[in-house]
This record gives C-alpha cells, sequence and structure tokens, in this order.
C-alpha cells in the first residue's frame, strides 16, 4: 500500500489525519480511494499551485505518475524561480 | 522633458544679456543636476544656456599669492587633475573627486554645485572654510558675496533674475593652514551625503590662529557655523578643543528626516564628521610650512 | 517641439552629422539617430554608467549630455573600441575573464575603463574600484570585472614594452 | 564528489554571444528599430491606494503626434474570476490585468493607469501628463503587521481573510514535546525591507498587431513563452496568435517574468496600426514592477546541551505587494530545510499592501527566513560556546532528511559546503583587528525543472547548429553548447546557438528556478544522443555494416572510422541533414546548499560598515562552466550583501518611494566590495546526466543572516531589522 500524506492545511478535511496508506498503480488511482474515504478532498489536493511528489521527486505528470507498494506521495507547493 | 531652444553664448555680455531676454532660462554648465530636473519635471526651461563657451567660466588662474579663481563651468575633473590645485588645495581637488563619479565629474562644476544650492552639496561646505566668495555677472553689473551667504533655501539663492555666476574666488591659503571636507555616506562612492563637514585651521605659535567649519545636509541650506571656528581661535590644538567646537557644530543644526538618514542620526554625525574633518585639516596644517 | 539642430561630430573617428531637437540627450541622439544603440540607457541620470561615452578627452554619462552639445566633438562609443576585426585589450579581457554575465553594463564598463587605462596605464584595484564606482553591475559582483581590466593592463604593457 | 572526466565540462570557453556584448552589436529590446515604429509613455497612479472615478483622455488623443491611448477599460471582456495558469501556477485574471493597467481602484503608487503611443518619447510623455485621472484617495497600509490587524485598509473586497491573501502551515512531529527536551530556547522576529532586483536593464516590449490578427512582441524577458502565454491571457487571444522574440536580457533575476509592458503595447499597436515600443524609465522600474517583498519572520529553536535541534517553530508574514501572491510559501518551506529536525511547526501568511506588487527576485522567500533561522541558530551557537558550523554539521541535512513540507531529501550537499566552509583558507585566518566580525550562514534553494526544448542541426562543416528558447541572462549559450558538445565529441566553439523565438522552438519554461543549465541542459544532451543515433547509423550505411560505435568524437566499425566531421561532411550523400529534437519535462532536479563567510568591520562612530573579506561556497552538482558557476555565486553574494546593508524601498506615510533611483537606493558599487572568493563543492545530481544541480539562486541565501552574524561579532548587537545600515547599527 502507497502512503498519501495530506498537506497541514489540507488535514482539516481529514479530521487531523496527516497520512493514508491506499493501495492503486498510480497517482490517479491512489486518489480515487481517498476521494473515497473523504469525499470532495481532491479538489484541495489537485490545485494548480500544488505539485505531485512521488518517492521525493515532483513529477511532471501529475495523477499519471505510476506508483508503487511502498511509494510515498506528497502534494507539495509547486516552485517557480527567481534567477 | 518639455522642448526648449538651446543657446551657447561666446562671451559673458552675451549671456549676460540673452539671460535678460530669456525670463525662463536655465543655465547649462555641467548639466549634471539641471537634465535631471528638467526630465523629471522638477524644474522647467524655454531655453537652456550653455556657459561652457564663455572663457571666463571655464579658466583655473592660480594667482601669484596662490589665490585661486575657479570658472564656474569648470569640470571638477580640472581641479582633481591641476597640479597646483593639488599641492595648494588638496581638499578641493579631494572634494573634486567625490562629487559623483568619475563620468559625472567629467561634466560637473563646483559652480553648478554652488548654484544648485543642495543643503547636501559636497563643495559648499569646503568653499566656506576656505573663505570663497562668488563673483556675480548680470545686466546691473558684477558683484561678489561669501559663499556662505550663497544659498537661501533648498535649490534656492540669492541669483537675481539675469544674473550668472562667473567665478568662484579663494584667497591665498595662510600658512601653517590646513583644509578638509568629509563626508558620511553609506556606500563608498556614488552618494549624497548624509552629513558633510568642511573645515579650515591655521596654526600660529602654537595656537590656532583662525578656524571655519562649515556642515552639509543639516540646515535648509549648506550650513556656517562661526562659533564653532571662532571657539578655537587661541586655543591649543587639543583633542577636547576640537570636539567642542565640532559639539557648537552639532548643536547649530536642525537636521530633518529623509530617505537618507534620521535627523537623530544626522545630529550625530554632525558632531563625529566636524571634529574628524578639523582633526584633517590640523594635520594638513601641521604639514604646511 | 524646438526648431531641430543641425550637430556635426566626430563619432568613433569618423565625421557624422545628425539634426535633433535640443532636449534629445547624446544617448538618445546615438541610438535613436544615429543608430549606435551599443551605448546602453539604465537610468537616464547618470548614476548606473551604462551610457558612458567618450566626449572629447573625458569619459560622461551621455545621458547628462545635450546631443546639441556634442558639435565640434569627438565621441567614441564601444562600436569605436575594437580596430576593425581585431578586439581591444579590454574586451578580449573581458571575455577570457567571465566580466559579463547579462552584458548590458558591459559597454559601459568597457569604455570608463578604457579611460582609466590611459591615465592609470597599471591601476591598483582601488584605482579600478574608485574609478569603475559610477557603473552599476548587478551580475557579477564585480570580480572579474576588476580582473579582467588588470588583466588588460597587463597585456597592454607588455605589448608596448614588446614594442620598444 | 565528482569523479567523472570530461573533454568539455568543466573548461572556460568563451561565451558564443561574447563577441557581440563586447562590441556593442548585440540586440537588446530598447535596440530595437522597426519601420514606423511609434513609441509609448505609461500613466502611473500618484497615490498608493485610491479609487479612479473617472479617465479622461482627450486632451491626449488630440496633442498633434499622439497615435493611441488605452486604459483598462481596452481589455476585452472576460469574467471577473477567470483563473489563467501559465505553468508557473494559477493566477486571477482579473489580477494580472489590474496589475498591468488598473481599474477601479490604483491599489500602489505608480501603478499603471493608461497609456499612449506617439511619434517620440518625449511627445508620449508630454501626452500622457495630458491624461485627467480624478481619483478618490483611500488611506492605505504598508506593511504586513498592519495590514493584518483589525480595521486596516481593505485592498481587495474579494478576499474572505481580510489582507491575508494565503496561509500556508506546515507540521511535523510534537512541537511540544520537542521544546521540553530543549535545555536552550532562543526566539527572535526580525524585519526585511521590500527589495528590488536591481537588474540595469529597465522593462521594454515592442508589440505589432498585424492586420492578419497575430500579434508579434519582441521584449526582455526571462521567459518567452510565458510572456506569450500570459499575454495571450490577458488579451483573450489564443496562444497561437501571438509570437513573443525574446531579445538580449539585460538581467532579471526573477523580476523578468511577471508581463506589465507587453500586452499594453499590443493594444496600443493595434489602435496605432504600427508597432508601439514601450521602454520603462529607472523609477518606473522600482515602482512599477514588481519587488521582493518585505517580511516580518519569528523564528524559535530548541537545542539539547550537546546541540542537536528539538524542536523549531516560525511564524512569516510577507508583504505581497498590490495582489497576492508574496513568497511566503518557498519561504516557509526553507526556513527550516538545512536541517534534520524532528518536531516543526511553521505558519505563513501572504499579505496584501499598498505597495507594488512583489515579483520572485533569486530564491524568493528564502533569504526573508533564512534570515532568522540562522541568526538564532549563531546565537545558540555562541550561548552553547560551539563553533557555528560545528553546530550546523551536528544538524545538517542530509540524504533521507525529511523537509517540514514532506519529502525527503535525495543526494544533496548540505554537509559538503559546510565542511568546505570549515576547511576554507578563510575561516582558518584571523580577523585583521578591533571592530571586525566574521558571520556565517547557510541556505538552500530547491531549484526547478519545467519544460524545455531544442533542436541540433548538423552542419556539413562539422559544426552543430543548436536552437534553443532558454534567454541567456548569465551565460546560458555557453553552458549548453558545452553540454552539446560534450556528448558529440566536438569543441565547445563547434556548437552555434541560437535563441529563436516561441514560433521556432519547442516549449521551454522561464530562464528562472535555476533550471536552465539542469532542463534545458538535459533537453540538449537528449538531441545530440539523438543526433548521434542517426549518425552512428549513417556511419553503418557508409559503411553497409549493421552498426557503428561512436565513442571520443569518433564513428568507427569493422576498422573503418571517420571523425564527426568527416561523417558531417557526407550526410547530404548518406540521406541528407541531421537534425534532432527533444523536449524534456524533468524529474530529478537536485536542490543547491550554498554558504557564505564574511568579514566586516564596523565604524564605531558612524555605524558604517566596510566589508572585508568574503568566500562564497555553493554546491554546484557539476560546474558546467565554472568562471559562470562562479560569477553566479558572485552576483548573488553581492546582491545580498548590498540587501543586507544598505538596499531598501524607502516609504513614505502615503506609500510614495522616496528612494526611486540608483542614487538614493544604494546598490553595491565596485568601490563596497572586495573581490569575492568562491569555492564550488561538486555533489553530483543524480537526475542528471552530468550531475548538474543548478547555481543561480541558493547563493543569495546566506548574506543576509551571515552579514547580521558578522555585524554582532564586530558591534556585540542582535539587530532586528534588514538593511542592517549605518543607522541601524548605532539605534539611530
Amino acid at each position: 500500500m502507497a502512503t498519501v500524506f495530506f498537506p497541514t492545511l489540507v488535514r482539516q478535511q481529514t479530521g487531523g489525519l496527516a497520512h493514508i496508506e491506499v493501495s492503486g498503480s498510480t497517482v490517479g488511482e491512489l486518489l480515487i480511494a481517498v476521494e473515497a474515504r473523504f469525499p470532495g478532498i481532491s479538489k484541495h489536493l489537485l490545485r494548480p499551485n500544488l505539485a505531485i511528489s512521488v518517492d521525493d521527486e515532483v513529477t511532471p505528470i501529475g495523477v499519471l505518475e505510476p506508483v508503487g507498494p511502498d511509494s510515498e506521495v506528497h502534494f507539495i507547493a509547486a516552485i517557480s524561480g527567481g534567477n | 522633458m518639455k522642448a526648449f531652444d538651446y543657446a551657447a553664448p561666446a562671451s559673458l555680455p552675451e549671456a549676460v544679456g540673452l539671460l535678460a531676454s530669456q525670463p525662463a532660462a536655465r543655465l547649462l554648465a555641467g548639466g549634471t543636476d539641471l537634465l535631471v530636473q528638467l526630465r523629471s519635471g522638477r524644474k522647467q526651461a524655454d531655453v537652456v544656456i550653455d556657459v561652457k563657451k564663455i572663457p571666463e567660466l571655464n579658466e583655473i588662474t592660480l594667482a601669484a599669492d596662490h589665490s585661486l579663481t575657479i570658472g564656474a563651468a569648470v569640470p571638477c575633473y580640472r581641479l582633481t587633475d591641476h597640479p597646483a590645485v593639488q599641492a595648494h588645495y588638496p581638499a578641493l581637488a579631494e572634494v573634486a573627486s567625490w562629487i559623483g563619479g568619475t563620468q559625472i565629474q567629467g561634466r560637473a562644476s563646483l559652480g553648478g554645485n554652488l548654484c544648485n544650492s543642495a543643503p547636501s552639496a559636497d563643495s559648499i561646505p569646503l568653499l566656506i572654510a576656505l573663505s570663497a566668495s562668488a563673483h556675480i555677472a548680470g545686466s546691473a553689473g558684477r558683484r561678489s558675496v561669501p559663499v556662505e551667504a550663497f544659498c537661501t533655501a533648498p535649490g534656492r539663492n540669492l541669483l537675481a533674475p539675469g544674473e550668472l555666476l562667473v567665478s568662484l574666488h579663494i584667497p591665498a591659503p595662510a600658512p601653517h593652514s590646513g583644509a578638509a571636507y568629509l563626508r558620511f555616506i553609506p556606500r563608498n562612492e556614488m552618494d549624497i551625503a548624509v552629513v558633510g563637514a568642511g573645515a579650515s585651521l591655521t596654526l600660529a605659535n602654537g595656537v590656532i590662529a583662525a578656524a571655519r567649519l562649515a556642515l552639509s545636509s543639516v540646515a535648509p541650506t549648506p550650513l556656517f557655523v562661526p562659533a564653532a571656528g571662532d571657539s578655537l581661535v587661541g586655543q591649543a590644538p587639543t583633542p577636547a578643543a576640537l570636539e567642542a567646537a565640532a559639539r557648537l557644530a552639532q548643536a547649530a543644526a536642525s537636521p530633518i528626516s529623509d530617505m537618507r538618514g534620521s535627523a537623530a542620526y544626522r545630529r550625530h554625525l554632525c558632531a563625529v564628521m566636524a571634529r574628524r574633518a578639523l582633526e584633517l585639516a590640523l594635520t594638513r596644517a601641521q604639514e604646511n610650512h | 517641439m524646438s526648431a531641430k539642430v543641425q550637430v556635426q561630430t566626430t563619432i568613433n573617428n569618423e565625421p557624422v552629422e545628425f539634426l535633433c531637437e535640443p532636449r534629445q540627450s547624446l544617448l538618445e541622439c546615438l541610438r535613436d539617430i544615429v543608430g549606435l544603440t551599443g551605448t546602453k540607457e539604465g537610468c537616464g541620470d547618470g548614476n548606473c554608467g551604462s551610457c558612458t561615452v567618450k566626449l572629447g578627452d573625458r569619459i560622461v554619462t551621455s545621458c547628462l549630455v545635450l546631443g546639441v552639445e556634442a558639435a565640434g566633438q569627438s565621441i567614441t562609443t564601444v562600436e569605436g573600441l575594437a580596430h576593425g576585426n581585431t578586439l581591444h585589450p579590454l574586451q578580449k579581457a573581458f571575455l577570457e575573464n567571465a566580466a559579463l554575465q547579462c552584458g548590458i553594463c558591459t559597454p559601459g564598463f568597457l569604455i570608463a575603463a578604457d579611460a582609466l587605462l590611459q591615465k592609470h596605464p597599471q591601476p591598483t584595484e582601488e584605482q579600478t574600484r574608485f574609478w569603475l564606482a559610477n557603473n552599476l553591475c548587478r551580475c557579477t559582483g564585480y570580480d572579474k570585472i576588476i580582473r579582467a581590466v588588470q588583466a588588460a593592463a597587463h597585456e597592454i604593457n607588455a605589448n608596448s614594452g614588446a614594442a620598444q | 564528489m565528482s569523479t567523472t572526466t570530461y573533454n568539455v565540462i568543466g573548461t572556460r570557453p568563451v561565451r558564443h554571444d561574447g563577441a557581440d556584448k563586447v562590441t556593442g552589436r548585440a540586440l537588446y529590446g530598447a535596440d530595437l528599430q522597426l519601420a514606423r515604429m511609434v513609441h509609448g509613455a505609461i500613466l502611473r497612479s500618484p497615490h498608493a491606494h485610491a479609487r479612479i472615478l473617472r479617465i479622461d483622455t482627450a486632451k491626449a488623443e488630440a496633442l498633434p503626434g499622439v497615435f493611441a491611448v488605452v486604459t483598462a477599460a481596452d481589455f476585452p471582456p472576460a469574467s471577473a474570476d477567470k483563473i489563467v495558469d501559465f505553468g508557473e501556477g494559477d493566477t486571477l485574471l482579473s489580477s494580472l490585468r489590474g496589475n498591468i493597467l488598473a481599474s477601479g481602484k490604483v491599489l500602489y503608487s505608480g501603478h499603471a493607469v493608461a497609456a499612449v503611443a506617439a511619434v517620440n518619447a518625449h511627445v508620449a510623455a508630454e501626452a500622457a501628463a495630458l491624461i485627467e485621472v480624478d481619483y478618490e484617495p483611500l488611506p492605505c497600509v504598508l506593511t504586513a503587521p498592519e495590514a493584518m490587524a483589525p480595521g486596516a485598509p481593505i485592498l481587495h473586497e474579494h478576499l474572505p481573510n481580510g489582507n491575508i491573501a494565503e496561509t500556508v502551515r506546515y507540521e511535523m512531529g510534537d512541537l511540544a514535546a520537542g521544546f521540553a527536551q530543549a535545555s536552550l530556547i532562543v526566539e527572535r522576529e526580525l524585519d526585511t525591507a521590500t527589495v528590488h532586483q536591481g537588474y540595469i536593464e529597465p522593462q521594454n516590449a515592442t508589440a505589432f498587431w498585424s492586420t492578419d490578427g497575430r500579434i508579434q512582441i519582441w521584449c526582455s524577458t526571462q521567459g518567452s513563452f510565458v510572456a506569450r502565454d500570459a499575454t495571450a491571457a490577458v488579451l483573450d487571444l489564443p496562444v497561437s496568435h501571438v509570437k513573443v522574440t525574446p531579445m538580449e536580457i539585460g538581467g532579471g533575476f526573477g523580476g523578468k517574468i511577471n508581463v506589465y509592458l507587453e500586452p499594453v503595447a499590443a493594444l496600443l499597436s493595434k489602435k496605432a496600426g504600427r508597432p508601439v515600443k514601450l521602454v520603462m524609465s529607472r523609477h518606473d522600474v522600482f515602482t512599477g514592477t514588481g519587488p521582493t517583498p518585505g517580511s516580518r519572520v519569528r523564528v524559535k529553536i530548541g537545542v539539547n546541551p550537546e546541540g542537536k535541534i528539538t524542536a523549531a517553530q516560525a511564524w512569516l508574514a510577507y508583504e505581497a505587494g498590490a495582489y497576492p501572491g508574496a513568497m511566503v510559501v518557498p519561504g516557509a518551506m526553507t526556513v527550516f530545510a538545512c536541517y534534520d529536525i524532528e518536531n516543526i511547526l511553521i505558519e505563513g501568511y501572504d499579505v496584501v499592501v499598498n505597495k507594488p506588487s512583489t515579483a520572485a527576485y533569486r530564491a524568493p522567500g528564502a533569504p526573508n527566513s533564512a534570515l532568522a533561522t540562522e541568526t538564532v541558530l549563531d546565537e545558540i551557537a555562541e550561548k552553547l560556546g560551539l563553533d557555528p558550523l560545528s553546530l550546523r554539521l551536528r544538524n545538517a541535512a542530509r540524504e533521507g532528511t525529511r523537509r517540514a513540507d514532506g519529502p525527503r531529501y535525495k543526494r544533496i550537499g548540505c554537509v559538503e559546503v559546510l565542511e568546505a566552509m570549515q576547511a576554507s583558507p578563510h575561516y582558518n585566518a584571523p580577523l585583521p583587528g578591533p571592530h571586525c566580525g566574521r558571520g556565517v550562514a547557510i541556505g538552500f534553494w530547491f531549484n526547478v525543472g519545467l519544460p524545455s526544448s531544442a533542436t541540433l542541426s548538423v552542419n556539413a562543416d562539422g559544426t552543430v547548429n543548436l536552437i534553443e528558447g532558454s534567454t541567456d541572462i548569465g551565460g546560458s549559450r555557453a553552458s549548453l553548447a558545452m553540454q552539446a558538445a560534450e556528448v558529440l565529441g566536438l569543441r565547445a566553439e563547434d556548437i552555434h546557438p541560437t535563441i529563436v523565438d516561441t514560433d521556432s522552438v519547442g516549449y521551454t519554461g522561464v530562464t528562472g528556478g535555476s533550471r536552465t543549465t539542469f532542463s534545458t541542459g538535459l533537453a540538449v544532451h537528449d538531441a545530440a544522443q539523438l543526433v548521434i543515433e542517426q549518425m552512428k547509423a549513417r556511419a553503418a550505411r557508409l559503411w553497409a555494416v549493421d552498426q557503428a560505435a561512436f565513442a571520443n568524437g569518433v564513428f568507427s566499425s569493422n576498422g573503418h572510422s571517420l571523425s564527426f566531421a568527416e561523417l558531417a561532411a557526407q550526410l547530404g550523400s548518406t540521406g541528407g541533414p541531421v537534425s534532432c529534437s527533444a523536449t524534456v519535462n524533468p524529474k530529478g532536479v537536485g536542490g543547491s546548499f550554498a554558504g557564505l563567510l564574511i568579514d566586516l568591520h564596523v565604524d564605531p562612530e558612524t555605524g558604517k560598515t566596510s566589508v572585508l573579506r568574503v568566500t562564497s561556497v555553493q554546491d554546484a552538482g557539476k560546474a558546467i562552466h565554472p568562471a559562470y558557476v562562479e560569477g553566479q555565486m558572485q552576483g548573488g553574494t553581492a546582491q545580498g550583501i548590498g540587501w543586507a546593508l544598505n538596499e531598501e524601498y524607502f516609504m513614505d506615510a502615503a506609500g510614495d518611494m522616496r528612494n526611486g533611483s540608483y542614487l538614493d537606493y544604494r546598490m553595491p558599487t565596485a568601490l563596497d566590495l572586495p573581490m569575492i572568493e568562491t569555492i564550488i563543492v561538486e555533489v553530483p545530481n543524480p537526475g542528471h546526466p552530468f550531475g548538474v544541480r543548478g547555481v543561480g539562486e541558493a547563493n543569495i541565501v546566506p548574506p543576509l543572516p551571515a552579514v547580521a552574524n558578522a555585524l554582532y561579532r564586530a558591534t556585540g548587537k542582535r539587530l532586528n531589522r534588514v538593511p542592517m545600515n549605518p543607522a541601524t547599527i548605532l539605534g539611530l
């Protein structure tokens, strides 16, 4: 089971839960499981300003990114940058 | 910038005549203040009169007694590079190398610095300390005023309509005299004095025979503080005496707070810069036989 | 609009005549009328040095000179530094020392440094920094610019020594 | 550390655009001259906060020589809450437009209100002054703490939480338990002033709106595609209707990502029927573009007697300026990013105030927050009697360390940077005398990936043309060409890089986020490998063999061999030219750590600081062109020192910037800095074939706290405000 971590401010939707273990072969599949547990949470996670990090790498393909059974998924602020 | 005409008279009478006939004229020497002011809209002109072609305004003349006449349009670099100025007026050569940067010094003049009449002008406290006078020409003739009387308010001076500054005259330095100008700026160059101090000091028989002190950026005009210099006359040049004179200068200051420094900071700096300028003037006086 | 004025100058050793309004700066005249856009405008008030040109025997910020004032004078801009296809030692030293990043301040630095080396053929670091203080660079922290000026001075002196 | 040997990478060739840039031939945006071109000027608000009651442009339009006048009313209609996203995060269209030309209210002094196109810039300025605007001035609010206070003037009615546009929060472990384990807790609050990137070339844009409905734009931008997409969004056009040609760019540092002039020049061109050029004045750059946020940051750190951090807490409020989008999120993400800490709470607030809408500036948000963390750690080291670098090493982030925002680090170089600082000659040299102090600090920046494209075309003479879309701000043509040359077995000089318009190359993200050498470099690397594959096939065809090999610049098989150039000459007869493209959107971004050592002298009577010695240390992953890596480190260090000591937006109570010129903004001159020593650390990034991390940004993070720490050592005072200028140092 992969672990999906919730950003601190999204934990209002999870009753304070910081992470959850769910099954799936892509981030998208994991999110379907997460949404089933916390209806409406996806719109707080899938925002243009949030990047999806799988196993500590920001993925450019978002919900299409494959995950393994030990994967960690984070939703982190998208960084652009200045020089 | 609004449109204007340009004239470059070749003689003083021609310039005076032009000025008299053109009420909205502005004089251009180095242009390093004027063009910025015209571009920003702070000043307007119908005609800009370039005074650099007038011979009298372009001369540096060291008389036999070492008194110095500086044409109002002489750019700073010519003072810095002038061997006689370096020899007899080291503080003047120095201040001319501090106004703006290298490029600005290719254009800016002490005459322009005086006529711009900014409270922060670097050269004015030194000119006051050196007892310089300003030679003025107008349709009513010529006159001469001490530099300390020249500025009347920020950006204002006693030039009447139709008058222009011809030259600055500095009397011959006394034996055993020295002068200095020091300014405080947060950067090391290209900055406006938060506080500046000009000092001159003459020694005779181990005591101070004469002293003059003036400050910049601490009052609506460059500030001559006669009491500070007077307090030193007849005294031995001790640190305590210099410090006391500096305190008198500080007491005379009425600084404001702005983007370049708070009133409290400026007031603090008055005493520091005045004392340091006196110290350097003293060192030079002691070296000047 | 005031009547335009015909101005005769020598720019980079070539006679150049241009027609300008009295309010136009030398910088505008060089860039917009003569077409020499190598000289840059960074501030318009003489504080960045990007528009530095040599006017007569002195460097000036051309934003603070009127075009009409240049009448009868000779002007050197960055376009006039190289001899044909041979770069000036300063230009070469700037390239070899990576003394430019964005390059916008470079023309002004080159003209100012050229004047420095004419006054002080082997300037100290302090002299170099003091002379160039009217030229702002925001990319390099000045380190490589100072090194490039010193390298160019060495090269010029070595060559002039060899020629003697 | 890097051990691979390369032929080209790591050398210092002359940059490809160098000759153009030292001879004045390089064309920057303001240098562009087009037939029938006219010139624009922008009218800006004199008020920091006011309602616009009426704009009358009649007098301006009537002035001889005027071709067009535009206001916000000229934007095409769009729904008020439309959101646009052009790859850099989402923005409300109304905010984007509102900052370009104000509508309804002006939100800062300098806010653009209207624009004019006229026969020359002087007439345009005269016409702009003839536009009549009636304002109803409103109270303004200028700092984050004031804007967050109850009863503060409200900038945007649509924000649900007053002037707080966004809140960010990161929590890890058990903060209370962590502080309970601490034997020493230090808490400090520090303010920083608004500062500007200070690029020497003012913003400029020239636009021509053609009769076929397409717009061509030439401008100074860090990202031609972002400029294209933003302009299209603002003008409600398909992106394919806009073509952006990036001109040479005179500095950016993050400040030339946002769009200010391009849509205005386009609107003016549409009305005027001619190309219109807009060039900002220096004052406009200060007051009308995005500086980087002022901030208030509070940091509390607890340590045990061994100096291990047991808990860390931060509270950050950043000034977004007029529209949401302060850099508080990256500020919060980086505040403790250098350290391995179990128990963390970080709260951040993005606060709108009546100042120019802020923009990125080199590691945006990170210097503000690192200032607090690194000065608190300095105090802790002093109180524990520990060497400040040893304290940091004891807590340094390593591979596997979890950051407060969630992910764990891959291979990073934080420890290596600290060790290089400790071993440096500078750190082991004595201070020169009294009133001197040495400060140290470190900092982190993520760096970014984002899409990049490149095309390589082999010339018959054995050279290769490189077509790319990353504007070259600091030598990236060279660092990209060198990566191509390394793969192709050529010299850097054999590659001819050209930066082209948005119609002529695949999508390429901004030159920003320290990403160009990494991401565009990867595109170049991939395209070069495709070239090699195709050329190997040609060699095989030529020699009638199944396959050919390529090594060290030579194609070979069965005793045959041809150099790259020799084979290039035969491409025409073996099937035609070879040209390969690659577009990447990479993972594997490697973050960079940087450190600074600085020695200062403070004049105790005036408070004036002199910078005596500086050493900048940074993990580059792999330095492709070491001279330009050093250049980035030196430049970021100089900017950081300027920020620390003297730079600031000096605002009066009415919200007017009183020092909007280079004279009074006080950026460092050549006389204000010593030589800047550099130590390049190379811990290769496993996510890049050459190990590149990117070096544009992390170097500006340590200077603020390093200066503060050095000032403390020199004066005995812990200052709580940047700039730490002479008056601040004396408390006057």
